[in-house]
């Protein structure tokens, strides 16, 4: 396994993170060997299809994985200096919600439906910040205000609200507590286009005026390219390319982020056809030890491809691909 | 280009406890022989309804449907048969739109069967034609649809509806449960399917990319109403309604190095039921006056084949 | 996507090769069987028949001739036990077959066909089901008088609003689905929709309550007896074997346990099997 | 929500009068005379029975027999007694406190045992508590409770001799019956209560709760059992609705002087005036109950609450019901 080139530790350090899960008979094989930092006030996006791992990343960053289902959890994830995988739970617990906080895919069920949202956020709050029951709902309050829901609305129930208010109702809880890192997993996947670009912005804003840091989780290479400083490309649990915005925008170079740009219809180019990856993902329950796991779809693998799992490259400073092709650039 | 279907003030209403659900309200597009015509717009504007109100899986309310130039608004049992043999429908979840008790094989015959076309041998033979076609391999004939994974059974869909050989079909959101990479699969298969039996397409989906990519035409929704209709390549250059200009500009571009200004649109989607009259986008409207709110607002054509439906159009766009 | 043998989900052989591989239905499939063969061959095994008087050994607590003792007028209990087996049992079965076969139909109907049909169904089954489902039992038996095949109608008229409301649940839920719109759209005639598309898939979900109403109506079948409104005394149903036995509960306890034990067994074994029907058919609850 | 509950009430006015005509009309119709079986088995002479006849209005035809029973119904009047001349709605008012007693405690009992169990079945899931536990409740759930009762009896009454066998005398005499009108419930309510749970546990919210920091106990009790609370009102309800139409078995087998008790005995000896009122009895109380269960929902989820009051026309709460998926 490589180690990135950042000797000092970052504010978020991520080392050789592994995830397996239980699922039926089969061992799932989430996350294999995942290793990135995430530096104060800058922005990360995990870029990578469904089933490449990358929530798994996520909630194992706030050991949120669910424990009936979790096989072995291993590596090093350090935030600010601390262990957090090796934590005991209830210092975890003051780190969740009031350090790291996260943002969830779906805001249809990532809300209390028996709950008022305001009693939603006035809760961590009151949890983080030692306030009374009252003073925690005047914050809550704000907070609502802050994410554009007038005041009026603090103590209705998230089924009275619409897809993207709610969304903004989970942001609020995220922000409560001003955390110095927010992981936002595809925020905004299940919103309309026009609503995902006020969420987005939201988000945005709020992240520039309270200087968090913050990885972004999701699948469209458009929302990355508005939000992100760096990107990593994931896939079959592993992160395959990682490097600026520029970098892998401007010189993709895995034949995975290639094939993905390939696919993806260009609203600025014309193109008669797209040039899909072709095959099938990768399945989460073989384990990759001994070869590339895009091997099976990649138009440019050769025989040292399926014999032998290929290591980080260094192409640029700080542009790293997982692929033997890469050397020869 | 000769038209296939022709839509005159189509409208849908669905009643409800809480009132009346204006779906589809007064919507009049024209759709060429062998052309893509996307029809774009955001949860709950009504494009599914209009997609399934025009091949009567809905009845429609009220307006004209004409297909090949023949009414085809009202049919008796024995047309709606034959039409049934003309028009086909694939569908966003490749899990739910497929029987799960039947296997691929079965789910394809099925209609081959009911056409009495083909008979024994030819019947199978037939059906592993399509299924090859579609690119579900042999050893997959006998699955049910819970073993495949979300491509394959979109092509199981696929083959399905242009089993009959139809002339026209609608795609509702046909990608948009898929990822990135096998999306592109289908888009591609779907095109070329298209060359091979010169189907006519109505792609219904939210994402305008794929839309862009497939489409000779686009019809923007926008809570049951047409808002503007033009060739794809002119709606893309120059958007004349305030609201194709919004989710134009919402789009969130791949392009790191000219990110463009984003138009955000004040406030959510307002209901269906019982609206009030006049242009449905007025409430979110940055141009909007007491004149948008009058009921029968006009359709202005602002270029070839262009039409948008505002009544500030000139002066917003300063024309 | 790891492509097994197929199997079509949700179809009967689906869902025995499932049992085969669960260990806590087989358990209960071979009781029940066992217990089923063990009550017909009873004349041929045993020494005394389950009708057969023997004063001397009136009250006789078990012994090595009489494993499970004698009751008040010296019947060998044991093989009134598995002579009897086969009401409970056959009660629970054909109760729940007939008022499944009634209220699957009756769902179907209201379900599909909805508008006046619909409401007149429901608010016919409403009837029904203001009363709690043993005291509804008890209050048809009433009318009807005891004997077994009124238990059978009894406990069968008592399952039919669950079933029927489950039904229409059902066939509303896959009439909304999008294969149904495709069907129609591929030109199935409404009676092909039905049968071929709607009934199959909407039927499937039943199979699991249906296995575990034979328990509830073999109980309550046995509880009716126990009040003398089931089958009577002297045919060696265990609640009526229960209800004789109380009347010596003071003096001869050893006459309550085995009977009771029995309904115990074989409800527990129906249930086991129930268990397994909705693993089988609900992989979402498995893991 | 009132205006809910009176509809609600007036509703079941229509379902008592079809349950009165029809068990009126089949209790006619089935063989067996109660006159008969009221004067026993000596040989009563014709004009005696005649005179019995008269004095029950049994000689009238079907039809006025059935609009007298019907008109005596508005004014609450269930008639009387054939065999002890008794007004049925009075001897009703008289049990009502015994099988409501029994009824509550069970139900108490349930609700405080169960629901725990179930949870901490839930958050133990597939460990050692949680397998016991659903072994346990799983036979228990398969035991008929008259059985359970005599066992209670040979245990506590006969061997130990720590409670008294039947008869209400003193609070001990509750004990037994109890128990076991409610192990079978219970081990339903702790089933269900697991499972509800375990389907709540592994929701977005509880997940959205857990990165807010809170303790795995206020994830638990805080979040997770309000929304497990629905299907688990609905097992204690329809099983306190059937305890409160009178736990007939047990009654029987305790002789406790309750409503249950009462039908059994008056169907044996055909009394049909006591027959006919204590079904249109539990018919009443049964959706009563139901009643109670729905209003509880609305009390649990606010989207419940939400479809009895008069929605305030509100447009953006109404953006996902559209028919885009009709």
């Amino acid at each position: 396994m490589s180690e990135h080139a950042t000797p000092k530790e970052a504010f978020l350090d991520i080392r050789d993170l592994k995830v397996e899960y239980k699922l039926g008979k089969d061992t799932i094989y989430a996350v294999n060997g995942v290793s990135f930092q995430v530096e104060k006030g800058t922005t990360l996006g995990l870029v990578g299809e469904t089933g490449a791992g990358k929530t798994t990343i996520a909630k194992a960053i706030l050991r949120i994985l669910p424990d009936h289902s979790l096989k072995m959890m291993d590596g090093v994830v350090k935030f600010d200096g601390e262990d957090i995988l090796n934590m005991p739970d209830e210092q975890l617990r003051r780190i969740r919600g009031r350090r790291i906080s996260m943002i969830f895919q779906d805001p249809m069920t990532a809300l209390n439906p028996v709950m008022p949202v305001v009693d939603q956020i006035a809760e961590g709050i009151a949890l983080h910040q030692n306030k009374s029951k009252q003073d925690a709902r005047i914050a809550a309050i704000k907070m609502l205000e802050m994410v554009g829901i007038s005041s009026d609305r603090a103590g209705e129930y998230p089924h009275q609200f619409s897809g993207g208010m709610k969304q903004r109702v989970v942001i609020a809880i995220a922000l409560a507590c001003n955390p110095d890192l927010l992981i936002a997993d595809e925020p905004t996947t299940a919103l309309d286009v026009t609503i995902q670009a006020q969420v987005l912005e939201l988000i945005g804003n709020l992240r520039d005026e309270l200087g968090t840091s913050m990885i972004l989780i999701t699948h469209d290479l458009g929302v990355v390219a508005g939000t992100c400083d760096n990107v990593a490309v994931v896939y079959a649990g592993e992160i395959i390319e990682y490097g600026t915005k520029e970098d892998i925008f401007d010189h993709p170079t895995h034949p995975y982020t290639i094939g993905l740009f390939g696919a993806l219809p260009d609203l600025s180019k014309d193109v008669k056809r797209l040039s899909p990856i072709a095959g099938l993902p990768p399945d989460p329950s073989v384990e990759y030890t001994g070869s590339c796991p895009f091997a099976p779809r990649c138009p440019k693998a050769t025989e040292a491809c399926t014999k032998e799992k290929p290591v980080d490259i260094e192409i640029t400073p700080g542009h790293l691909v997982r692929c033997h092709l890469a050397k020869e650039k | 280009m000769a038209a296939l279907l022709e839509v005159e003030h189509l409208k849908k209403y669905f009643p409800t406890g809480r009132g009346t659900v204006h779906a589809v309200d007064d919507v009049s597009f024209t759709i060429n022989e062998g052309e893509t015509m996307g029809l774009v717009g955001e949860s709950g504007c009504g494009k599914s309804t209009l997609g399934r109100t025009c091949i009567h899986l809905l009845e429609s309310t009220e307006g004209k449907l004409l297909f090949q130039g023949e009414d085809v608004t009202h049919l008796n049992k024995k047309q709606l048969a034959e039409f049934r043999k003309k028009v086909q429908i694939i569908f966003q979840d490749p899990f739910s739109s497929l029987n799960p008790r039947m296997t691929i094989r079965d789910t394809v015959i099925e209609p081959l069967m009911l056409s009495r076309q083909f008979e024994g041998a030819q019947l199978e033979k037939e059906a592993e034609n399509l299924m090859d076609l579609v690119g579900i391999e042999r050893r997959f004939y006998n699955s049910y649809p819970h073993e495949l994974d979300g491509g394959r059974r979109q092509r199981a869909g696929v083959a399905r509806a242009i089993s009959l050989k139809p002339k026209f079909v609608v795609c509702d959101e046909p990608v948009s449960a898929l990822d990135v990479s096998i999306q592109a699969q289908i888009l591609n298969l779907l095109m070329d399917l298209q060359d091979e039996f010169h189907l006519t397409y109505m792609f219904v989906t939210h994402d305008l990319s794929v839309v862009r990519h497939i489409s000779s035409k686009i019809c923007v929704m926008y809570l049951g109403q047409m808002v503007e209709v033009a060739p794809t390549k002119e709606l893309f250059d120059k958007q004349y309604h305030p609201y194709t200009k919004a989710l134009l500009s919402a789009i969130p571009s791949i392009d790191i190095h000219h990110q463009q200004k984003r138009i955000m649109l004040k406030g959510e989607i307002t209901s269906p039921i019982n609206p009030k009259p006049g242009c449905r986008f007025a409430p979110r409207c940055l141009y909007a006056t007491d004149e948008c709110r009058k009921p029968d607002q006009p359709l202005v054509e602002v270029g070839p084949d262009h039409f948008v439906s505002c009544c500030r159009v000139k002066e917003i766009n300063n024309l | 996507m790891k492509s097994r043998a197929s199997d079509k989900p949700g179809s009967l052989a689906y869902v025995g090769k499932y049992l085969l591989h669960s260990p806590s239905a087989m358990v209960g499939l071979c009781f029940l069987v066992g217990i089923m063969i063990l009550s017909f061959l009873t004349p041929f095994i045993f020494k005394y028949g389950f009708r057969e008087l023997n004063i001397r050994a009136q009250y006789s607590t078990p012994t090595l001739e009489h494993p499970f003792g004698c009751d008040e007028v010296g019947r060998d209990i044991m093989v009134r036990v598995l002579y009897g087996a086969k009401y409970t049992i056959s009660i629970g079965i054909f109760a729940t077959a007939g008022g499944g076969l009634m209220g699957v139909i009756l769902g179907a109907i209201a379900g599909y066909r909805g508008g006046l049909v619909d409401s007149f169904i429901m608010r016919f089954l409403d009837v029904f089901q203001s009363f709690p489902a043993i005291l509804l039992a008890i209050a048809i038996a009433a009318v009807l008088g005891p004997g077994y095949w009124k238990v059978i109608l009894a406990c069968g008229i008592t399952g039919i609003p669950g079933y029927a409301r489950m039904m229409r649940a059902n066939i509303l839920t896959v009439r909304g689905s999008e294969y149904i719109e495709a069907a129609k759209s591929i030109g199935c005639k409404e009676s092909r929709v039905v049968v071929k598309h709607v009934i199959p898939n909407a039927f499937s979900p039943m199979i699991v309550s249906l296995a575990m109403g034979v328990a509830n109506a073999g109980l309550a079948a046995s509880s009716l007896s126990f009040l003398g409104f089931g089958v009577v005394p002297p045919t060696p149903e265990w609640g009526s074997m229960l209800s004789t036995a109380r009347t010596y509960i003071l003096e001869h306890p050893h006459m309550v346990i085995f009977p009771g034990l029995f309904i115990m067994l074989t409800v527990l074994s129906f249930n086991l099997v129930g268990d397994a029907i909705r693993d089988a058919l609900d992989p979402k609850l498995r893991d | 929500m009132l205006k809910y509950v009176g509809k609600r009430l007036l509703q079941i006015i229509p379902v008592l009068i079809i349950v009165a005509i029809l068990i009126f009309v089949l209790m006619y119709f089935v063989p067996g005379d109660p006159v008969q079986i009221m004067l026993g088995d000596y040989h009563a002479t014709e004009e005696q029975i005649q005179a019995t006849r008269a004095r029950l209005g049994l000689d009238k035809p079907f039809l006025v027999q059935l609009w007298d029973y019907l008109v005596g119904l508005t004014r609450l009047d269930f008639g009387a007694s054939y065999i002890y001349n008794i007004n049925v709605g009075q001897e009703l008012m008289h049990r009502f406190p015994y099988t409501l007693r029994l009824a509550l405690y069970s139900l108490v009992f349930v609700v405080v045992v169960g629901i725990p169990l179930g949870v901490l079945c839930a958050v133990q899931a597939g460990k050692t508590v949680d397998r016991v536990l659903m072994v346990v409740t799983l036979v228990l759930n398969s035991m008929p409770a008259f059985w359970l009762g005599l066992l209670l009896i040979i245990l506590f009454a006969v061997k130990l001799n720590w409670l008294p066998t039947s008869g209400i005398h003193g609070w001990t005499s509750w004990i037994m019956p109890t128990i076991a009108t409610s192990v079978g419930a219970l081990a339903g309510v702790c089933r269900q209560t697991r499972s509800s749970m375990l389907e709540v546990i592994r929701s977005d919210f509880v997940v959205t709760a857990r990165s807010k920091g809170l303790s795995e106990r206020k994830i638990t009790y805080g979040h997770a059992l309000p929304n497990a609370l629905i299907p688990i009102i609905t097992v204690c309800g329809t099983r306190f609705g059937a305890m409160l139409g009178g736990s007939t078995v047990i009654e029987a087998i305790y002789t406790v002087p309750g409503i249950g008790q009462y039908m059994v005995n008056a169907i044996n000896s055909r009394d049909y005036p006591v027959v006919r009122g204590s079904i249109l009895y539990i018919a009443f109380s049964f959706s009563i109950i139901m009643l109670v269960v729905d209003l509880v929902y609305a009390f649990v989820d606010p989207r419940i609450r939400a479809q009895y009051v008069k929605v305030k026309k509100k447009a953006e709460s109404e953006e996902e019901k559209t028919p885009e998926a009709a």
